[in-house]
C-alpha cells in the first residue's frame, strides 16, 4: 500500500513532463491474482466476441437470402440467434473488457493495487450472469434481443443475468471509487493522475447510467417474470431502457477514447495535447450523455414533441467532446509522425507505424468512426430520423461505432494488452495487420449496404431470407451486406488466430512490457482554475440536474404507471 | 471594472436561459393544443332556426354526436351531455358563454321536428344546448372533415359512429377531440376550465405566458 | 491574464446560447401590436384547387414562398366583400415594395353567378395582382369548411333574388402553408399591412 | 489553459456547425412547427377490440378526399393488411396494439412511428403519386415478426 514518490520522466525530447506516477511504473506491479483476474475478464470478453461471431455472420448473409440457421446447432430461430449476437457482444464483450481494462489503467495510474473483493466480485457476477444469460438464451426462453421491451417476457434467469452483468459494472465501479479516494487520502492536493481521471469518469457515467436499467430490471421486469406481477406499462419499460440505452455506447466507447488520448500518443511516437482538455472531454460525457434517450424514441406516441426536440438539443451538445476528440486524437498522431520524420501538409501520415498492428487498428477505428459519428447526426435529427428509424440503416450506423470503433479499438489493445498481461510475444504481427485490414473493408462494405437498404426502408431486426416481401431495392444492399459481414467474421477470426497463438504458443518474455502511456504537452495545473474539473461532488451534481430537467416532467406524468398490458411469449 | 459587467451579463444571461428553460420544461402553466381550425359549417337547430359557427363564435362549446333513432346506444353520450349542462356553473370561464351542441349523423331523418322531441326528453334547453342537423354533405364535411369522425348507415338502419367530444374556443379552433371511448364528464370540466384560464389570461403579460405556453407545448393532456 | 480570456470564451458561449433565449423572448414581447389572431405555432391548412380564370386548377399550395390572403365573398356582395376587398388593395398599396411576398385569393361563395372569369376580373379591380377563383358547390363546401367559413344562401326580395351570408374573416397563410393569422371584418388596411409586414419579416 | 490554435479554430468551427444543427432544430419545432409524434391518447390494450374505433379497424372516407385508416397492429399481421386510396388523399393513421411493440413504416413515406400497447399512435400523410408502398412491421415482435407486412395501394 506504499505510495510512489512522482519523478520526472527522464526523456530528453520532451520540453514539459508530466508529474505523476503514471510514468514511472518503479516498484508497482499487480499482483499474479489481481493481473488473473483482470486476464480472464479479457478472454471472456473476447469469447462472447467469438460466439456471436458466429451469429453475425448468419444474420448479415441472411440479408443476400442465404438462410444458414439450420446448420446451427441448438438455434430455433433468427432471433434468437440476433439476442445471442446483441447480448454477446453489446453487454458482454463490452462489459467485461472495461471491467478488466479500466481496473488495470486505475490500479496502474494510482500505482496501487485493487480491492481484491471486489475484482472477485464483479468477475464472478459476471459469469454468473453469462451462465443465466445463456441458459435462457440457448433454450429459447429469452428471444426478446438486447433490448428486451416488455411486453414480449422472458425466463426470469435473462433478468437475472443482464441484472448481473450490471451488478459487475458496479462492483467494478466500487472497486474504482475506492481506488481513487484512498489515492486522494495519501496525496492530498495532487491532482488525479490523467488516467485514473477519465477510467473513472467513465464509471461514473455508467453508474448514473445504469440507473435506469436497474430499475426497469430488478424493481419490475424480474418479479413480473417470476410472475408477482401482472401487467406491464410498455412506454415506461422503453423510457426506461433509453435512459441507460443510450449512455450505454459512451460506457462501450469511453474505454476505446481511454486508449486514443492516453496509450496511442505515446505508440505512435506523439504527445497527447492537454491534459485539462482531456478532462473536459470526459467530463461533458458524464453531463451529456444520459439526457438523450428520446432520441431514441423519436416516433414513439406518448412522449410529448417537446420534449423529444430537447434530447434532440442534448444529443447534438454530445457531438462537441467528440470532435475536441477528433483533433486532440489527429494531433497526436501528426505529433507522432513528425517525430518520426514525416514532412509536408500529410506526409506524415505515412511515416506513423503502420507495421504496429495495434496502431494500425486503431486508427482504422478512428477513420471508421467518423462515418459513425457522421450518421450518428443524422439519427439524432428529429426531421430526417423519420426516414431511417428502426431500418437497417441504424445497424449500418452503429456497426461503424460500436462495432469498429469499439470493437476493432478494443482488439487494437489486446495487441499489446495481452502480451502485458501473459508475458508473452505477440504471436502473427501480420496475421494481426492482416486482420485489422481485412476487417475494417469488411465493416465499410456491410455498412454501406445496410445504409443503403435502410434509406430504401429495409426494416432491421427482421430475418429478410423468409420475409414474403423483398423489393428489388434491397437485394444489391443485400449482397453488400452479406460480402462485408463474411469479410467481418475472416477478421475476428484472424483475431482469434492472434489471440490464441499468443496465449498458447508466444514466445515468453522476460519482464513485463509496461503499459504505453502518453506524455502530455499541456500537464494538469494545481493552480487556477483547473482543479475544479476533479471535484467530482460538482459534475455529478450537475449531471443529475440534466436529467432531472430531462426526464423529470415526462415521468411526473407518467406515475402511477398503467401496468395493464399483460406479457406475451411469442418466441 | 471590465470583468464585473462581463460577469454581470454572463449572470443575466444565464439568468435568461434558466429562466426560459424552467418555463418550457417545469410547465408552471398548461394549455389545451391548438389542433386545427374547426370546421365551418350552417345547420338547423330543433327550432329549425340557423346555426352556423360564426354564432359561435366567441364562445366555448362542446360538439358530440348523436342521433334521434338511436336508442340505448346514446345513451351515454345524451347523459353525459345533460350532466355537462347541469354543471357549467362549477368552472370559470373567464365570461366566455359555454355551449353544447350535439350534432346528429343521421341528417336524413333528424328534422327539426324530430330534433325537437329528442331534445324535450333529454331537457335541452336550445339555448345552452342545441341539437343541429342539416344538408346531409354538410354533416359529411363537418363530423367528417372537421372533427375527423367517421359515421355511416349500418343495413338495419342504425347508424354506426365513434363517440367524440369535441372541444372549440372562442376563435374557433379545435383544443380537444376526446374520441375514444366515453370520457367522463370531469375530464370535459376540465378542459373548459383550461380554456377559461386562457380566455380570463387573454389581456395583459400573462398573455405572453400563454403564448410561450403553446410555443413550448406545455399541453395538459 | 487566462482567467479574462476564459472568461470571455464562456461569456462568447452563454451569448450564443442566450441568444436562442431572447429570440424567443423577441417573438413573444416584442411583437408588434398585431390586428388579428396569431397562430403560433401554425395551423394545418388544407390544400385546394379551384377553378381560375382561365380554367386551371389553383390553389394555395401554388403560391409557397409567398403570404397566401385568403377571402371568401361574392361579386354581388353590397358591403362586406368590397369593403375587405378595398382594404386589402390598401394595404397593398402600403406595403410597397414587399407587395410581391402576398398573394391575395379571393374565392367566390356564389358559383352560380360568378364563373371564375368574373371573380378574377372583379378581384383585379381592387389590386391587379388578386386573383379570383371559384368551384362547384361541394368543392366549396369542403374549401370553405375547412378553413372555418360558412355561406349560405338567403332569398331576399327583389332583382337579385337571393344574397349569400358568408363569414366575414380574412385568413393569412404563410410561407410554408401554415395558417398564421386570421383577421376579423373590420380590420383596417394599416393594421393588415403592419401584419403582414410582420409575416414577411420573420 | 493553452489551447492550441488549430484546435481553438477547429473547436470555433465545430461549435458554430452545431449552432446552426440547433438552430435548424429550433426553426424546425418552434418556427415551422414540425412535429414528431406526440401524445395521441391512450387505450387499455386488453380492451382494443372493443374500444372505438378499433373494434372495427378499416379505412374511411371520413370527408371528401380525406381518409382515416383505423388500424391494429397485431402479432403477426396489419388489420387491415391492405389500403386502397386515391391519389391525392390525406390520409391519417390511427393505430394501436392489442399484444406487444410493433412499428409500422410505410416505404417511401414519412409514416414511421412505433406501436406501443396502452397508446394510440397518430400519423398524417398525403399521397400524391399512383403507387403501391409496402407497409413494413419495424420493430421485433416475435418469431413472425418477418411475416407482418401489408400495403396501400394509391390508385
Amino acid at each position: 500500500m506504499s505510495t510512489t514518490v512522482a519523478r520526472p520522466a527522464v526523456d530528453v525530447a520532451a520540453p514539459v513532463v508530466q508529474r505523476g506516477v503514471v510514468d514511472d511504473p518503479s516498484g508497482f506491479e499487480l499482483s499474479r491474482e489481481q493481473t488473473a483476474l483482470i486476464r480472464w475478464n479479457i478472454y471472456l470478453g473476447f469469447a462472447a466476441v467469438g460466439v456471436a461471431m458466429f451469429h453475425g455472420l448468419a444474420q448479415a448473409l441472411s440479408y443476400a437470402g442465404i438462410n444458414v440457421l439450420g446448420w446451427f446447432p441448438g438455434l430455433q430461430t433468427y432471433y434468437q440467434g440476433l439476442t445471442v449476437h446483441g447480448v454477446l457482444n453489446a453487454l458482454v464483450f463490452t462489459f467485461a473488457f472495461a471491467n478488466g481494462f479500466l481496473s488495470l489503467t486505475t490500479a496502474r495510474a494510482l500505482s496501487r493495487p485493487l480491492n481484491r473483493w471486489l475484482l472477485h466480485g464483479a468477475f464472478w457476477s459476471l459469469v454468473a450472469g453469462v451462465v443465466l444469460l445463456g441458459y435462457a438464451i440457448l433454450s429459447n426462453q429469452a428471444s426478446v434481443l438486447f433490448t428486451f421491451y416488455a411486453p414480449l417476457q422472458a425466463h426470469w434467469t435473462f433478468y437475472l443475468g443482464a441484472a448481473l452483468l450490471v451488478v459487475s459494472t458496479w462492483l467494478t465501479a466500487a472497486n474504482l471509487f475506492l481506488a481513487l479516494g484512498r489515492w486522494r487520502r495519501d496525496n492530498p492536493g495532487e491532482r488525479y493522475p490523467l488516467m485514473a481521471f477519465v477510467s473513472v469518469a467513465t464509471y461514473a457515467m455508467w453508474v448514473i447510467a445504469s440507473i435506469g436499467l436497474a430499475v426497469q430490471v430488478v424493481g419490475y421486469l424480474l418479479p413480473w417474470s417470476l410472475g408477482l406481477i401482472e401487467g406491464s406499462d410498455p412506454l415506461t419499460m422503453r423510457t426506461l431502457f433509453w435512459y441507460s440505452g443510450h449512455p450505454v455506447v459512451y460506457f462501450w466507447l469511453l474505454p476505446a477514447y481511454v486508449s486514443w488520448y492516453l496509450m496511442i500518443p505515446r505508440q505512435v511516437g506523439g504527445k497527447l495535447l492537454s491534459d485539462p482538455l482531456t478532462r473536459m472531454v470526459f467530463i461533458m460525457f458524464l453531463l451529456f450523455s444520459i439526457p438523450t434517450g428520446f432520441h431514441h424514441q423519436y416516433t414513439d406516441p406518448g412522449i410529448p414533441a417537446f420534449m423529444k426536440a430537447l434530447h434532440g438539443v442534448m444529443t447534438f451538445a454530445i457531438f462537441f467532446p467528440s470532435l475536441a476528440t477528433a483533433f486532440a486524437i489527429m494531433a497526436s498522431l501528426e505529433m507522432g509522425g513528425r517525430a518520426r520524420g514525416g514532412r509536408g501538409l500529410l506526409g506524415w501520415i505515412p511515416k506513423l507505424p503502420w507495421g504496429d498492428p495495434s496502431v494500425t487498428a486503431q486508427i482504422l477505428a478512428m477513420l471508421t468512426f467518423m462515418v459513425g459519428g457522421a450518421t450518428g447526426l443524422i439519427n439524432a435529427s428529429l426531421s430526417m430520423n423519420r426516414v431511417i428509424h428502426n431500418t437497417t440503416w441504424v445497424p449500418g450506423h452503429f456497426h461503424t461505432t460500436v462495432g469498429t470503433a469499439v470493437a476493432l479499438t478494443f482488439m487494437g489493445i489486446a495487441y499489446w494488452l495481452v502480451p502485458m498481461l501473459t508475458k508473452r510475444e505477440l504471436f502473427g504481427r501480420r496475421i494481426a495487420l492482416a486482420q485489422a485490414w481485412i476487417y475494417t473493408v469488411g465493416v465499410l462494405i456491410f455498412a454501406r449496404g445496410m445504409s443503403a437498404a435502410g434509406l430504401d426502408g429495409q426494416p432491421r431486426r427482421t430475418f429478410m431470407a423468409e420475409a414474403p416481401y423483398m423489393p428489388d431495392a434491397w437485394l444489391v444492399p443485400g449482397y453488400w451486406t452479406a460480402v462485408g459481414g463474411s469479410l467481418m467474421a475472416v477478421g475476428i477470426t484472424l483475431f482469434f488466430v492472434v489471440l490464441l497463438g499468443t496465449i498458447f504458443f508466444g514466445r515468453r518474455l522476460e519482464k513485463r512490457p509496461d503499459m504505453p502511456i502518453a506524455e502530455t504537452v499541456h500537464p494538469a495545473s494545481r493552480k487556477g482554475w483547473e482543479p475544479i474539473l476533479d471535484r467530482w461532488p460538482v459534475w455529478v451534481a450537475v449531471a443529475v440536474i440534466l436529467i432531472v430537467i430531462a426526464y423529470g416532467p415526462f415521468v411526473i406524468s407518467e406515475m402511477p404507471p398503467t401496468l395493464n398490458t399483460p406479457p406475451f411469449r411469442l418466441f | 471594472m471590465k470583468r464585473k459587467v462581463l460577469t454581470g451579463s454572463l449572470l443575466a444571461m444565464g439568468a435568461l436561459l434558466v429562466g426560459v428553460s424552467f418555463f418550457a420544461i417545469a410547465q408552471p402553466l398548461t394549455v389545451l393544443p391548438r389542433m386545427a381550425l374547426a370546421p365551418g359549417f350552417v345547420l338547423t337547430d330543433q327550432h329549425g332556426e340557423r346555426l352556423t359557427n360564426e354564432d359561435l363564435r366567441g364562445k366555448l362549446v362542446v360538439y358530440t354526436l348523436a342521433y334521434t333513432g338511436c336508442g340505448e346506444a346514446c345513451a351515454p353520450i345524451n347523459r353525459t351531455m345533460a350532466e355537462l349542462a347541469a354543471r357549467l356553473d362549477e368552472v370559470d370561464t373567464g365570461g366566455a358563454p359555454v355551449r353544447l351542441v350535439t350534432i346528429s349523423v343521421d341528417p336524413e331523418r333528424d328534422t327539426p321536428a324530430a330534433l325537437r322531441s329528442a331534445a324535450e326528453g333529454l331537457g335541452a334547453d336550445g339555448q345552452v344546448w342545441r341539437l343541429a342537423s342539416g344538408d346531409p354533405a354538410m354533416v359529411r364535411q363537418v363530423v367528417g372533415g372537421g372533427f375527423e369522425v367517421f359515421y355511416e348507415a349500418r343495413d338495419d338502419g342504425t347508424i354506426r359512429f365513434d363517440p367524440a367530444f369535441v372541444v372549440v374556443d372562442g376563435w374557433g379552433i379545435t383544443r380537444a377531440r376526446n374520441r375514444v371511448g366515453l370520457p367522463d364528464v370531469e375530464l370535459l370540466l376540465d378542459q373548459l376550465r383550461l380554456l377559461g384560464n386562457e380566455v380570463r389570461a387573454s389581456t395583459g403579460v400573462a398573455r405572453f405566458a400563454y403564448e410561450a405556453a403553446h410555443l413550448f407545448s406545455c399541453y395538459a393532456y | 491574464m487566462i482567467r479574462t480570456r476564459f472568461l470571455l470564451a464562456g461569456a462568447a458561449l452563454a451569448l450564443l446560447a442566450a441568444l436562442a433565449a431572447v429570440a424567443v423572448g423577441i417573438r413573444l414581447a416584442a411583437l408588434p401590436e398585431l390586428h388579428g389572431t396569431l397562430l403560433d405555432p401554425p395551423l394545418p391548412a388544407a390544400e385546394f384547387a379551384l377553378t381560375s380564370a382561365d380554367g386551371g386548377a389553383v390553389g394555395p399550395q401554388d403560391f409557397r414562398g409567398r403570404l397566401v390572403v385568403l377571402f371568401f365573398g361574392f361579386t354581388n356582395c353590397p358591403d362586406v366583400c368590397p369593403l375587405t376587398m378595398h382594404r386589402l388593395g390598401s394595404a397593398m398599396e402600403e406595403l410597397g415594395d414587399r407587395a410581391d411576398q402576398v398573394q391575395v385569393i379571393l374565392v367566390s361563395v356564389d358559383p352560380e353567378r360568378d364563373p371564375p372569369a368574373k371573380v378574377d376580373e372583379y378581384a383585379k379591380r381592387f389590386h391587379p395582382s388578386f386573383i379570383g377563383v371559384t368551384g362547384s358547390d361541394d368543392e366549396l363546401r369542403t374549401v370553405t369548411s375547412s378553413y372555418g367559413i360558412y355561406y349560405a344562401r338567403t332569398e331576399v326580395e327583389g332583382a337579385l333574388g337571393y344574397t349569400v351570408d358568408h363569414s366575414a374573416s380574412t385568413l393569412v397563410l404563410d410561407r410554408n402553408g401554415g395558417l398564421r393569422m386570421i383577421w376579423p371584418f373590420d380590420t383596417t388596411p394599416e393594421g393588415m399591412a403592419s401584419d403582414l409586414r410582420y409575416l414577411i419579416r420573420r | 489553459m493553452k489551447v492550441h490554435v488549430y484546435e481553438k479554430a477547429f473547436l470555433s468551427i465545430g461549435g458554430g456547425m452545431l449552432l446552426v444543427f440547433l438552430g435548424a432544430l429550433a426553426f424546425a419545432t418552434l418556427g415551422a412547427g414540425i412535429h414528431l409524434p406526440d401524445r395521441a391518447g391512450s387505450i387499455d390494450p386488453q380492451a382494443v377490440r372493443t374500444t372505438p374505433p378499433f373494434d372495427d379497424p378499416g379505412v374511411r372516407e371520413i370527408a371528401p378526399g380525406k381518409y382515416e385508416v383505423v388500424m391494429v397492429a397485431q402479432a403477426w399481421s396489419f388489420d387491415p393488411a391492405e389500403v386502397r386510396i386515391p391519389a391525392g388523399s390525406e390520409v391519417t393513421f390511427r393505430i394501436t396494439s392489442p399484444d406487444v411493440i410493433h412499428g409500422i413504416h410505410v416505404e417511401h413515406t414519412t409514416i414511421n412511428v412505433m406501436v406501443v400497447p396502452g397508446q394510440i399512435s397518430e400519423m398524417r400523410y398525403t399521397f400524391r403519386e399512383p403507387r403501391e408502398h409496402l407497409i413494413i412491421c419495424h420493430e421485433y415482435c416475435g418469431i413472425g415478426h418477418h411475416y407482418m407486412y401489408g400495403k396501400v395501394i394509391v390508385e
